[in-house]
C-alpha cells in the first residue's frame, strides 16, 4: 500500500475518531504490517501538513486526536452559549492534589488543603471523568484512594501526569515570589 | 499589588467587600485589617491554611521565619470577629488556632539540647511544611487551570462517518467455493443424475475469454486476433483447445473460404432462432 | 475582518460540529453580518480546498458537515468489525458451479444442482461483478452462458481459473470423507 494512501487512511480515521486512537488501532486498519517508526513518521508528517491550519493533530495520553486550535474558541463558543463549568479554588486544589499526590484519600486532602473535602467537589471532578477510585488504603475504614484519569489527560491535552507543569518551588518571602512572576 | 498576588483572583476583581457603605476595591495594604472587612473576605479564603499564608504573605516576612506573636494575635482577632458577627466559624479554623497558640507557647519555653550539631526541632517546622506545601498545591490549582481543557479552550474534531456509505459485500473465500462444489457433487451423487468428470480448469476458462472478445468484437473476429503471444505456449495451446472445445460445444463456427485465406471465429448463428441479430 | 480568517473559522467550526451546521449557525459566530452570497462562496471554496482530502464538506438536508468518504470507510471499519454478511447456500453453490463448469446455463446449473436457480441468485452475483454473460449456446431459447469475470478472480486473489482447488483433488478429499462416514 502507498505511503501516501496509509496516510490518508490514517488522517480519516483520525478525523472522525470519537476517541484518541492508539498506535494499536492505526495498525489494524491495514493489512500489512505497519512499523511503529512508519507509523511515527505518517503522524509526524500529518501533524505537519495540518500546521497551518485551525484544527491540530496532538498526542494524548491514550491516543492521537485532532483538536481545534485554542484561537477558533472564541467564534465557536458563540454556538452554544452553555458555558462549561468554572470550576471553583476548592475543586482545583483538590485536583492539584490528586494530581500531583495521587493516589490519595481524601483525609491526604484535607490534611493538605486545611478543611474539610466536600462532597460535590469530589462528585464534581468524578461527574467530569477526570478521577476515579483506584484503590482503598489498608487502614482503618479503608479509605477509597483517588487518581487522574486518562481522561483528564486528554481533556487538558497531556500524554502523562509527568507533563504536568512542575510544582513551583515556593519564595520563602514576598519579594523573591514577585520577582519570579 | 505585590501583596494582591496572593488573593484569590475574584477577590481581587469585584469589590471585596462593603465597608460602612463604602466599596472596598482592593484588599487593605498595610499590615491591619479592619477585622469587618476580614469577616466578610472570609468567603474568599480556602480556610485556615490560605488565610494564614494571606497573612504571612501580606506581612511580607520570610515564612521559614514566621513571627508568631503578631501572626497569632492577628488570626485570633480575626475568629474574635467573626465569631462577633455572628458568622458560622468552621472547626478548621478553631483547630488552627489551637495550633497557634501551641506553638507560641512552645517557642516561650527553653528548648532541649540535642547534641552540638544538632539543630533543635523549631516548633514552627510543621506549620512552615504544611503552608508550604498548601500554597504549593495552590498555584498548581491555578496553573491547572489556565491548561487548555477540552469543551472550554478546544474542541475535538469529530467528522460524520456514515456507515451506511460503504456496504459490505459478503466475502468469498477459495475455500467457500471448494465447499459448495463438495455440497454440489455430493448432492448430484445421491441424485445419481448427473456425472460430475474431471475438467480441464484452463481450457473452461479461456472458453469464457473467447466468448467474451467475440462478444465485445461484434460477434465475428479474425482467428489470429483471438491469440495473445504473452499468453505462453501452455497459454496459447489451452487457448486452442478451448476453441476447439468450443466449436464442439456449438457455441463458435470456425471458417475459412479457401486453403491460405483467413479464418474467421464467430457466435454460433443457430437456425433455431432466425436472425434476431440482423444488426 | 480577513475573509481568509472567516474561512478557517468556519472549517474549524465545521470540523468540530456534531451535528450539522445551518447558515444561520455560521453568521453567529462573527459580529460582522455575512451576506448569504460571501458565506455561500466561502463554503465553495472550502469544498474545493477539501476536494483532494479524505473528508468531503457536503450540504444536507440540515446543514452544512465534514463527511468522511465512502472509500475510506472500508479500513475505518475495521476498528470496530461486525459481523460479515453471509451469501446463501444456493449463491456459493451456483457460484461454483459457474466457476468449475464455465461457460454455463441456467439450465446447467438447475440440473447440477437438481433444483430450479431463483433470478436473484444470478443478480447477486451479477451485481456484485462476479459472473457475466460471455455468450449464447445456440439451443433452443439461445439460453445465456454464464462465466466468471476478472474481478471474480481478482476478489479471491486468483490470478486464473485453474488455480482454484482442482477437482480431481476434491473428488479425492470427498471419497476420503465417504470412507470415514
Amino acid at each position: 500500500m502507498e505511503p501516501s494512501l496509509v496516510k490518508k487512511v490514517l488522517e480519516a480515521a483520525l478525523l472522525a475518531a470519537r476517541e484518541p486512537m492508539t498506535p494499536g488501532d492505526m495498525k489494524k486498519m491495514f493489512d500489512e504490517d505497519l512499523s511503529n517508526d512508519t507509523l511515527r513518521k505518517l503522524l509526524d508528517q500529518l501533524r505537519e501538513d495540518w500546521s497551518e491550519r485551525p484544527v491540530e493533530l496532538i498526542q494524548l495520553a491514550s491516543g492521537w486526536r485532532f483538536r481545534t486550535r485554542a484561537e477558533y474558541l472564541p467564534y465557536i463558543e458563540r454556538l452554544n452559549p452553555e458555558r462549561p463549568p468554572k470550576y471553583s479554588r476548592a475543586v482545583l486544589e483538590t485536583l492539584a492534589i490528586i494530581a500531583y499526590r495521587q493516589p490519595v484519600t481524601r483525609g491526604d486532602i484535607e490534611e493538605i488543603r486545611g478543611v474539610a473535602v466536600n462532597a460535590n467537589v469530589v462528585k464534581t471532578l468524578e461527574e467530569r471523568g477526570w478521577i476515579d477510585v483506584v484503590g482503598h488504603r489498608e487502614t482503618p475504614g479503608r479509605p477509597a484512594l483517588f487518581a487522574t484519569t486518562k481522561q483528564f489527560l486528554d481533556d487538558l491535552g497531556l500524554r502523562s501526569v509527568s507533563e504536568l507543569p512542575p510544582l513551583e518551588q515556593i519564595s520563602q518571602t514576598l519579594e523573591l515570589n514577585y520577582e519570579n512572576q | 499589588m505585590t501583596v494582591l498576588a496572593d488573593m484569590p483572583e475574584a477577590a481581587a476583581f469585584e469589590p471585596v467587600a462593603r465597608i460602612y457603605g463604602e466599596p472596598l476595591e482592593h484588599l487593605p495594604q498595610d499590615l491591619y485589617i479592619p477585622p469587618d472587612a476580614l469577616a466578610i473576605m472570609l468567603d474568599a479564603f480556602e480556610g485556615p491554611l490560605d488565610l494564614l499564608l494571606y497573612l504571612i504573605r501580606k506581612a511580607n516576612v520570610d515564612i521559614l521565619d514566621i513571627p508568631m506573636a503578631p501572626l497569632t494575635r492577628q488570626y485570633l482577632d480575626y475568629i474574635e470577629s467573626m465569631h462577633a458577627s455572628n458568622l458560622e466559624l468552621a472547626a478548621e479554623y478553631l483547630v488552627m488556632a489551637a495550633m497557634l497558640i501551641e506553638i507560641k507557647s512552645r517557642m516561650l519555653l527553653p528548648r532541649p539540647r540535642l547534641g552540638e550539631n544538632d539543630e533543635a526541632d523549631d516548633p514552627r517546622a510543621e506549620l512552615v511544611r504544611r503552608l508550604m506545601e498548601y500554597e504549593q498545591i495552590k498555584i498548581a490549582g491555578q496553573n491547572l487551570n489556565r491548561m487548555p481543557q477540552a469543551e472550554r479552550d478546544f474542541f475535538w474534531v469529530e467528522t460524520l462517518l456514515e456507515k451506511s456509505l460503504h456496504r459490505r459485500l459478503p466475502e468469498v473465500s477459495v475455500d467457500d467455493l471448494k465447499e459448495s462444489w463438495m455440497a454440489v457433487v455430493r448432492q448430484a451423487r445421491l441424485n445419481r443424475n448427473h456425472q460430475i468428470g474431471r475438467e480441464e480448469l484452463s481450457v473452461r476458462e479461456h472458453m469464457g475469454i473467447i466468448l467474451r472478445v467475440l462478444q465485445d468484437k461484434g460477434g465475428f473476429v479474425r482467428f489470429e486476433h483471438l491469440f495473445d503471444l504473452k499468453m505462453g505456449v501452455p497459454g496459447l495451446v489451452v487457448h486452442f483447445l478451448a476453441m476447439l472445445e468450443l466449436g464442439r460445444e456449438k457455441l463458435i463456427e470456425i471458417t475459412q473460404s479457401e486453403v491460405f485465406q483467413p479464418i474467421y471465429v464467430r457466435v454460433h448463428q443457430g437456425g433455431t432462432e432466425s436472425g434476431q441479430e440482423s444488426a
